[in-house]
């Protein structure tokens, strides 16, 4: 009988040229979201009655965000996957999707402190889902640096899980922390205005620019993983009988 | 007894050895031997659970290691590059804490005792980090005097010991594998074990 | 040996060592002293204003004097062999390291409970205040050398592992520095503690059945 | 149907140009940059990867 | 080889070693960053607040980060016997010390400089004060590491010396302290900050004269 | 030539030695021995001016060490039981620094040929910390080889070096001695340098 699912694709000398195959239709659904996001989002849409133009910020802001917490979601995923079934390659994707998730936590923050200057007069305020998204990007980057510090892969694998695991558990704890600690504070700092009932257009293309950085996200993390391949296989024989290397 | 079959070991992007197979019985002793940087403390800490086993398999008394755990512990007494020892802690006190982590009670008195037999005596109270090099060397070995395991994994053991140190050494093995033990040692000199010949194992670069 | 009788000669032998290196217990201490005193050097003596910043100064340097003192929770018996002789032990390595930092704790947690109203009187807290601060800091230190063990071995013999470190507990303490600096605010405010207090009660229950074990892991990471 | 009147509006952004394409344009930077790392990142990798096989063929 | 080429090779050296162990530059700057930003959350989110202690988070979070720091300055090359080797060259000692001391600053402090202003604009700062911030601190780091390298020698070897330098240090720098943050609270209250600046450069200049001289003695007698 | 008279030497409350007196002069070579603790550690860091003298004298061609200053540590090549190297660095680099600190400049390739000499070509870019034990030995000793020193003064060398280092580190003294060099080398084991015997000075418990 064939097993349900196949393994084949576990190891890293078959899941190559896969994800190989796999990028340019990716990349294709990246631009035509992204096009047609960025149609309606920038010239479609009409106006915001209360914000004006600078709205339109919300389009790359709110996907940002979205991203970047559901990437590290993911990355904490694949790194317990590595960590609890010793499979290289969940790890290596833990590995590959860690940057792309810091820099959409880092847009998400510089979009937002794009938008608070006209909105509330200041570049930054100490709310309680910006503070959280900082903490966040902090996260991501304690995960990088780990990763980095430690020389051998196999061992940044399995230390990466464990505080990726931790902070899993933590995300939940900071963000409610950090909303209650904001919400018994309010106080005469500014608050967030919320954006009144959208129209279609505008919930249309928020939707269809945060598809096209999803897939974004996952040709950069096939890319990067690739990469990831043939640096820690590099002594195996099928690194050396890939056509790029041994034309 | 430890049989290990087929062990290779990969450090970095290097082969440092495969296929590696020996044994060890009980009265037996094993002197791993090889140029430096062939593999000698990498295969050690493999044998005694602390390194990943690339491939191949550890066995004692026939069940693979990994699967022995805290029975396999007690029955293996390490000594690896370091000496183990807190350098503010006084060579009694390393002793005696070494001793009850490990689970063993030792008193006072009862650790004094080792360590006049390590040629201590008169030095009980001094905070470790004012011994020279070769004390140091020797409280760590005292280690071996308390230790009930059956296999004991030597690195180098010899290393900052004067000529008495080393006959005292020699002789606390002779005991050892007389009373049934065995016991694997690295060692860049000849070491001779009263009634023993060793097993020579050398290791080469592959 | 009982394996509370090992779990008790781990505590020993780190408070020896600690007590032995003398200044140890004292210097965790007095770093939580002056970066407090710091304060109203770096901002001005204006009380109504040191009133107000005074339970998150106290907080955050609490924070602070403990994430200092991670280094040495595992480095020196890393660097000296001792930890390669403890997960060689028969006996549960989960329970040493449970052993270690409850020996943390005393040698740099309890010592700033105790000493936090004399610091939080510097900053005219009141005598209500000044309880809920010891309260909040008798909750919190440990969870904060429980978080932070699992920093300080993630780090273990990783090069500039020192500052690596506080970047990786920091962010994880934003919680115990939200509860516990908001309990003293709360009580301050005359909304009532219990609500944050009980929370960072339930932390630390929480960390404390999984932070050894995440821990224990790391080490044996690291050991490889 | 597109909302524009003008060229010239559509960079103005009724007076948050610089916000917007701030926002849009450390955006675009971030994910066109990304992708140019990656392929140095790669090529990197390959070209160290011949000149090791090149050795040993050499040697062979 | 000439005098000065022996302080590069130092200087080079330790950037190496600071580079290799590839995130040491990084984590000492986001120690700084992630301690400014747990500032705001134990005193909470008013901003009047939060402006007004501004210059004083920011600058005691610079001297903590510098001072966290200190630690692997001589220790490392205490341990593995390089300092030992530097004392024996036929070279003046204090010319090497500072080499290490400019290489520290390099790796721990111009990053600081760098990154204040965008920290200062989370604590709503106008552009003449992070101006006036990023000018204290480029005087004000400096100053840091000459004087904790003093301390860092001085608890070398010493067991315990990680917390033991703090103690011995923070005291030091309070006048830096002083003079930087007071430097931006009197330019954020009109007063104008020269004053403050002129100090802080008396200042360094006279810790650029005596402060590796001191150190110097300190080492050889960590080393004897 | 390095002279030492009536030198004494005190640790905590205890008298190692007192009355030392010896002389090295060129072409020749002390061998140090004595039993562990003895004082041989104690007494060569004094000999290089690291650790202060509590009586007695050292002088180096009839001027006290301690009014040279500089030109003494001209002189001086040490090597202790730590290494001096820095384990992130790679060997190459850490060859490289160790002599730009010194006052002496040495390239890339002169730094590979000095490697290759000490058997580890090929290791040249690893970092250290990935070294063995002998390995690493083997990279300090590589400072004698660029080391314009004429007093060398080893504590303790050929510890963790096999049997081909060993005899590497001989000829290379006996060669540096032909050239008018001096030497002082502790060492539990039997040493012999061709075409010279050492003058062999015993500490003993005073
Ligand atoms: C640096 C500053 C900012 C950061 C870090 C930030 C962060 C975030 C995050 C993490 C989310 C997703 C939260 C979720 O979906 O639950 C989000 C959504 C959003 N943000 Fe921001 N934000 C910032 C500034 C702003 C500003 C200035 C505005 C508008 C005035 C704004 C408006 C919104 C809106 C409308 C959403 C989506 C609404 C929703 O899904 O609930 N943000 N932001
Ligand atoms: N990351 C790495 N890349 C390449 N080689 C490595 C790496 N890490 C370790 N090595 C090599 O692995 C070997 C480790 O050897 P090990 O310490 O086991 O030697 P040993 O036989 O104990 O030597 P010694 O007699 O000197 O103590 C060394 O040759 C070292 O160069
Ligand atoms: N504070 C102190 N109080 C008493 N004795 C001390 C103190 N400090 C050092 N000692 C003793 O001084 C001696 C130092 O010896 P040293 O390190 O010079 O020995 P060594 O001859 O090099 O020995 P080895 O062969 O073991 O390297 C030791 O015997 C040590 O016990
Ligand atoms: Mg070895
Ligand atoms: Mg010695």
């Amino acid at each position: 009988m064939r097993p349900l699912i196949t393994w084949k694709y576990a190891s890293p000398q078959h899941f190559y040229p896969l994800a190989g195959k796999l990028i340019p239709w990716f990349v294709a659904l990246t631009l035509i979201f992204g096009a047609w996001g960025l149609w309606l989002g920038l010239l479609v849409a009409p106006t915001d009655a209360q914000q004006g133009e600078g709205y339109r910020i919300i389009f790359v802001h709110v996907a940002a965000s979205w991203m970047s917490m559901f990437l590290y979601v993911v990355m904490a995923f694949w790194a317990g996957v590595g960590l609890g079934f010793n499979t290289r390659l969940s790890s290596m994707m833990a590995s590959a999707i860690a940057p792309t998730g810091a820099m959409f936590a880092f847009l998400s923050l510089w979009t937002g402190a794009l938008w608070g200057k006209p909105m509330w007069g200041t570049w930054w305020v100490w709310d309680a889902r910006l503070t959280s998204e900082l903490i966040l990007f902090f996260l991501y980057l304690g995960f990088i640096a780990l990763q980095a510090a430690i020389d051998d892969p196999r061992r940044a694998d399995k230390a990466g899980a464990i505080l990726a695991l931790v902070g899993v558990i933590n995300v939940p704890i900071i963000y409610f922390s950090v909303m209650w600690w904001n919400t018994l504070h309010q106080g005469a700092s500014v608050s967030l205005t919320k954006a009144p009932s959208m129209a279609r257009t505008m919930l249309l293309g928020m939707l269809l620019v945060a598809l096209c950085f999803w897939m974004y996200s996952i040709v950069m993390t096939l890319l990067r993983v690739r990469a990831i391949m043939l640096e820690r296989e590099r002594h195996t024989e099928w690194v050396a009988n890939l056509k790029e290397v041994r034309p | 007894m430890l049989t290990v079959s087929d062990l290779a070991c990969v450090r970095g992007d290097r082969r440092l050895f495969a296929g590696l197979e020996f044994a060890i019985e009980a009265r037996n002793w094993i002197h791993l031997t090889g140029e430096n940087g062939v593999g000698k403390t990498s295969l050690m800490r493999m044998l005694v659970g602390l390194a990943p086993v690339e491939a191949g398999e550890i066995r004692w008394h026939g069940t693979p290691i990994r699967s022995l755990g805290d029975d396999y512990r007690r029955a293996v007494c390490y000594l690896g590059h370091h000496n183990a020892l807190k350098e503010e802690l006084t060579a009694r006190e390393n002793l005696c804490v070494g001793a009850a982590v490990s689970g063993i009670a030792l008193g006072d008195d009862a650790a004094d005792a080792l360590l006049a037999r390590v040629g201590l005596a008169g030095r009980e109270q001094l905070p470790v980090r004012f011994l020279s090099q070769g004390q140091k060397r020797r409280v760590a070995l005292a280690r071996l005097l308390w230790s009930e395991a059956p296999l004991w994994v030597l690195d180098e053991p010899f290393v900052a010991l004067d000529t008495a140190a080393v006959a005292w050494l020699a002789a606390t093995l002779a005991a050892h594998l007389a009373e049934g033990g065995m016991a694997i040692v690295t060692s860049h000199q000849e070491v001779t074990i009263a009634g023993n010949t060793a097993q020579q194992l050398r290791l080469v670069r592959s | 040996m009982s394996a509370f009788s090992v779990f008790l000669a781990v505590v020993r032998r780190d408070l020896l060592v600690a007590l032995r290196r003398k200044s140890e217990v004292l210097t965790s201490l007095f770093f939580f002293v002056i970066v407090v005193s710091l304060f109203p050097l770096g901002i001005g003596p204006e009380m109504d204003l040191l009133r107000k910043i005074a339970p998150g100064v106290l907080w955050v340097a609490a924070l602070l004097a403990t994430m200092l003192s991670l280094n040495r929770l595992f480095a020196n018996d890393h660097a000296d062999g001792s930890l390669e002789q403890m997960a060689l032990a028969p006996v549960p390595l989960g329970l040493l390291v449970g052993g270690k930092i409850f020996a943390h704790w005393l040698v740099s947690g309890l010592p700033l409970v105790l000493i936090a109203p004399v610091l939080g009187i510097q900053f005219d807290l009141g005598s209500r205040a000044l309880g809920v601060l010891m309260l909040s800091l008798l909750l919190g230190t440990p969870l904060l050398s429980l978080i932070g063990a699992i920093g300080a071995a993630l780090t273990l013999g990783v090069r500039g592992g020192g500052v690596l470190v506080s970047l990786l507990t920091l962010p994880l303490y934003v919680p115990a520095l939200i509860f516990g600096a908001g309990a003293v605010e709360a009580d301050i405010s005359g909304m009532g503690a219990a609500g944050h207090l009980s929370l960072l009660g339930g932390l630390l229950a929480l960390a404390v059945f999984f932070a050894p074990w995440a821990t224990t892991g790391a080490l044996k990471i690291a050991l490889e | 149907m597109i909302y524009w009147n003008s060229v010239g509006e559509f960079f103005a952004m009724g007076g948050y140009g610089f916000y917007v394409w701030g926002s849009f344009g450390a955006c675009a930077a971030a994910l066109i940059v990304e992708p140019l790392l990656l392929a140095k990142r790669r090529s990197e990798v390959l070209r160290s990867l011949q000149r090791e096989l090149s050795i040993k063929d050499d040697l062979q």
